[in-house]
């Protein structure tokens, strides 16, 4: 197994193919992305949840940012994502306003559940985004299915699915991504291994090094790419989008990185050793980029700067609005268990 | 005319929505070459094809997974489940992907989940469940039970039409022993309605599936002695026919609940609290259930026989209610 | 003497158990150096050691598959299912391969499966279910569901006890809010005896866990319209105390059925029809329910709000029902 | 991969260490199981059921019988065995009665489960035998506990555990075999790869060629095993215990063979081309067996028309008793589903 990296410390370059190095425009949204997705779950985790604004539990992708946006970036509307319970980043690329995921937490009628469900269980056909169940890897099976709609249908459309190292473990999983190879269907499978399944280290989950070793038992390409290095994660999903689009089959990524803080709002990661915590904020990726950014003449310190005050509003705006919004009507609670007609 | 089996009529109505609708999909185990354990999708591969008759591997929970995503995509998947049994396996997903799924976000799941439930047959633990309760405690959730020929295949197509997940479950028993003519329309038979199977003015029996049959026997029994039984095929049990139930034990004022599905937490006790709320005031007597026992189902033939209830134990029952 | 948590008294239990059986172990996702997602199991890894807490993959299939071979073998595991939601994942090797093994070829398996169940704290539709019907109508499941400190001890030592697979749903609304003195000596509470809560005689509200509380405040309201509730704890579903309840009925000639799972299919339709069967000529009005309506659990607290049964409910419903 | 076989033709020698050759005694203890099982099923599935004296349905392991043969010679009393649904071999060598089988597939009080359970569904814990449920894999996990109570109780014991290539797709196949690596317990997992579930051949259950391919996805070995050499089988499994037996965890062991029938006694195998049942009538595990044997003079034709006689008398014997062996009580349905007590 080789590993996708910019940073040629760890990086095996014969492996893949050199990275490709998109537009300088996506290279801009990525970092808008990425920047706004970090802002908006520090603002849920860190400040909201305090306030006791947040109803439920809160689940943050902090230090992960990297992999929804870069797999993401690229893909087309009619493309389908299913996101995991840290991939914010890709319900703002896939366009979910501010309100309506501020809404969605803080309960709010607007919410994109209208209240019903809460935090990132959020989806909307409209544009693409599958929710969320709790059950890990129940997410997969489905997957597998919409890319075999796809195909049946002649489709060049794709999917692209999430989850974490832990959600690996489960027979779900194993049954989709089987299926998916089998059918040889369009799907991309994203992993976040971050390492830990809630407080359970990879050890004591799998006796394999790597989540991408887990692909050859299944006959599907696994690849190990370092989740902190944003142009590593495009650069492998759009080379495992473009063969899924074309035919070609599922491809495993596997993204390499660090879940930056709890389990969740409530969790203090007592049982994470501090160095580990140390190692990775070394590997920031927003700061990663930030810099190659400015060494490439794309941004500099005060256009960051520019940047983050720009977020701040969108952000703050938001939640002003968010935070006037209704709560669902008691009654909503009856509604939409079946289909109501027109 | 012809007479159709039941299997066949299950077989007809799935082949009619899929010349019809091109989203409709068949997927399971050995559903292709082999046309299905039970032959419910005989000849389907060579007139659909491998993309709409999917053999898959043996990964229950998958293949309903797989169902939903592609009714998410606006397909209509039929998934077999090839006993009813195993759709133990793919429990999460019904009950918490399918089944919920409008609700959380307003996604609609539009998927059949469909296969042999029922004894008789000397199949043993795992071959002969009657699996309809974990569904039907579940909202979200569509189940239908058909008895004959025509509730199958009436059936099979309002599930397939229907927005909402139905889990359809069709009695082995029944599968080559119940026939008859079907007519030559597009029918369907709505989800939520009763059928009385027989009109009488002694008492209610509510029943479903291949019990209907029993019942049947029983009144024919019990008519010598001068003991009518209305016969209420429910058909579907989620939603079910509350005002059919209610209506009927309005009139005769005494009801037995019959089911082959085992006691505790089976259906009747739902029909039996329904009743005591809303038509307590016209009984004349106690409500009976009669059910199988608290037991797995054995497979040695005198214990099946002895769990599965009979036209002897209705008769009993109805002699002592008429009695009351 | 210092008051015990509901959440502690489940942590004393299984700790006492396995500190007198060392075939007493504990399975389960983050039970180890976490202690559990709600501490049930605290403190456990220091002194029973990572081969009796056993911190697992996420596989809820796989950790009750592997306790019920562990049981086979002699070992007396405790599951943990982190939400009990989740144990929709492994409702295939509970009821198939846990519940039908006894009966099958004689080998018990004495598993104890347990989990945060319920709602009242925001958790959404999978993180407040109230699973215990599918388990309950499991022939060969028994399943508690305690609402005190003191029978959540003395049932969780029990279920360990027990020959037989027992489900075990705590109730995570009262983790930390309801406590008592506990006594110090080894006590058990015996599976399938329910508790008179308040003892009164205008009519009985049959009833469990969280509901029990909401029972208790709206005996109060109506005591000062003197309506004098009888409020029954059943502690146990599977076995229930079919006698309890009926010597209640008995006696108050009226009844009221409350749970907060939801309605079709739900605990109290079983009641109804036991009560309906054998207490027919002792029930001065109708059998009323009052559960949670058939939805799932919504999140927004408006909405959870007009999902969990209320004491005002039960004040409403009393009052009609006193009148009737 | 490499396969571990006598057959020099697929056999890739430098694979495995050279086969080890079971003593004499254990050598016909084999022929005598393989043929017991091969005539106990040929009576059940060909004159019994045909007869409409077997009730319920009947799956056999035709074809197959060197893998449970040669995988449960050598094991103790002490040692836990989970036999799937073709495994006939493994409740012979364990000892169940040739009476107490045929009364279970004739739904008799006397059966294995005293008519609670029909054919394959056999168990008994004073043997050590786990029975079967009808869900395939769900018995993956069970061995994995059963392993892992032997490892908390520091005792020395091994379990092995069968399932056909079907059941590897099943997500508690995944769950348990994951389980078990990462608990490093003493299980021996076996697969009889028949080639088919049911009608479905390989290549519509996988996109792998071997299941010991999966073996890497969790960190254990995997070896492939010329399954109907049985040689070779009590070779691979012998290691793999004795590794399972000193604490270095669990082997998977994938026996190529086929399934010489149908699928159940109902079923024709229409789906099987026919080149493929001429291709393993050849390698018949008996057949080879008894030329092995009888090239290194420890049989001769009359000894194994001797045996072979023995044999039908023995099961002619069983099949007498069984027959008059009485059913269960009726009332017997309400018995046992929980502890009754002494
Ligand atoms: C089937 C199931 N079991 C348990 C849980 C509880 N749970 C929520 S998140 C989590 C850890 C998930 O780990 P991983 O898949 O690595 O994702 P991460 O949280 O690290 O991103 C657990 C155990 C769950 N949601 N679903
Ligand atoms: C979970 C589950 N799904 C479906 C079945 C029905 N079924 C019984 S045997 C079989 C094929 C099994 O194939 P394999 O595992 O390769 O074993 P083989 O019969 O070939 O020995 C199927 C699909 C089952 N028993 N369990
Ligand atoms: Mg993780
Ligand atoms: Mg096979």
């Amino acid at each position: 197994m080789k590993v996708n990296s910019t940073n040629s410390q760890t990086l095996a370059r014969d492996a893949v193919p050199p990275i490709t190095i998109p537009t300088d425009k996506t290279l801009l949204d990525m970092l808008y992305y990425m920047k706004l997705t970090r802002e908006l779950e520090f603002r849920i985790e860190r400040k909201l949840y305090r306030q006791g604004k947040i109803v439920g539990g809160v689940y943050v992708g902090r230090g992960q940012e990297a992999i929804a946006v870069g797999s993401c970036i690229d893909l087309r509307a009619d493309d389908v994502v299913c996101p995991s319970h840290r991939d914010m980043g890709a319900f703002l690329i896939r366009g979910m306003p501010l309100r309506t995921i501020l809404a969605q937490y803080m309960a709010r009628k607007t919410g994109a559940t209208r209240g019903k469900e809460g935090n990132m269980h959020m989806g909307d056909l409209s544009k693409n985004l599958i929710a969320f169940v709790s059950m890990l890897g129940d997410n997969v099976p489905v997957a597998a299915g919409i890319g075999l709609s796809m195909k049946m249908r002649g489709q060049d459309r794709v999917v692209l699915c999430f989850f974490g190292d832990g959600a690996t473990s489960r027979g779900d999983w194993h049954e989709g991504i089987n299926m998916a190879s089998v059918w040889k269907v369009p799907v991309v499978f994203v992993c976040n291994n971050n390492q830990y399944a809630y407080s359970t280290p990879l050890e004591r989950q799998m006796a394999v090094e790597n989540i991408a070793d887990r692909a050859e038992a299944y006959g599907l390409p696994g690849e190990i790419v370092d989740g902190n290095d944003i142009l590593a994660v495009s650069d492998s999903a759009t080379r495992a989008i473009e063969r899924a689009r074309s035919g070609h089959g599922p491809t495993l990524i596997e993204c390499k990185t660090f879940r930056m803080t709890g389990h969740s709002a409530h969790d203090d990661a007592g049982y994470v050793p501090p160095e580990l915590f140390e190692y990775w904020e070394e590997r920031d990726p927003i700061n990663r980029f930030e810099r190659f950014l400015t060494e490439r003449g794309l941004t500099t310190t005060s256009a960051l700067d520019q940047l983050q005050t720009r977020i701040n509003h969108e952000i703050d705006d938001a939640i002003q609005l968010a935070e006037k919004d209704p709560f669902p009507d008691p009654e909503d609670c009856l509604k939409d268990v079946y289909d109501e007609g027109e | 005319m012809a007479l159709t089996t039941y299997v066949e009529a299950i077989r007809q109505g799935i082949w009619e929505e899929m010349e019809k609708d091109e989203r409709v999909f068949v997927l399971g185990e050995d559903v292709g070459i082999y046309g299905g354990a039970f032959k419910v999708t005989a000849g389907m591969l060579e007139r659909f094809g491998e993309w709409r008759i999917i053999d898959t591997p043996i990964s229950e929970s998958g293949i309903v997974g797989a169902a939903i995503g592609a009714a998410l995509m606006g397909m209509r998947p039929v998934a077999e489940m090839q006993f009813a049994d195993f759709i133990s396996c793919a429990f999460d997903q019904i009950t918490n992907f399918a089944a919920k799924c409008r609700y959380r976000w307003g996604a609609g799941v539009p998927i059949v989940v469909r296969g042999p439930s029922g004894g008789g047959v000397h199949g043993g633990p795992f071959h002969s469940q009657n699996p309809e309760m974990y569904y039907v405690h579940t909202p979200g959730l569509k189940v239908v039970c058909p008895a004959t020929a025509y509730d199958a295949k009436g059936l099979i197509k309002a599930a397939i039409r229907d927005p909402d997940p139905v889990i359809y479950f069709e009695h082995k028993f029944l599968y080559r022993r119940v026939k008859e003519e079907l007519p030559s329309d597009d029918f369907v038979v709505p989800i939520g309605k009763a059928a009385i199977r027989r009109t009488g003015s002694d008492m209610t029996v509510v029943t479903y599936g291949a019990m209907v049959y029993i019942a049947l026997e029983a009144a024919k029994e019990l008519e010598k002695e001068g003991i009518d039984l209305e016969i209420l095929d429910l058909r579907s049990l989620l939603p079910f026919d509350k005002e059919a139930v209610l209506d009927s034990v309005r009139k005769t004022n005494k009801v037995i609940l019959l089911h082959e599905d085992t006691r505790i937490g089976g259906f009747a006790g739902e029909l039996a609290a329904i009743i005591s709320e809303e038509a307590f005031e016209y009984l004349d007597g106690p409500i009976r259930r009669i059910t199988a026992p608290d037991t797995p189902v054995p497979y040695s033939p005198p214990l099946e026989e002895f769990f599965l209830p009979k036209a002897s134990d209705i008769v009993r029952v109805a002699r002592e209610l008429y009695a009351y």
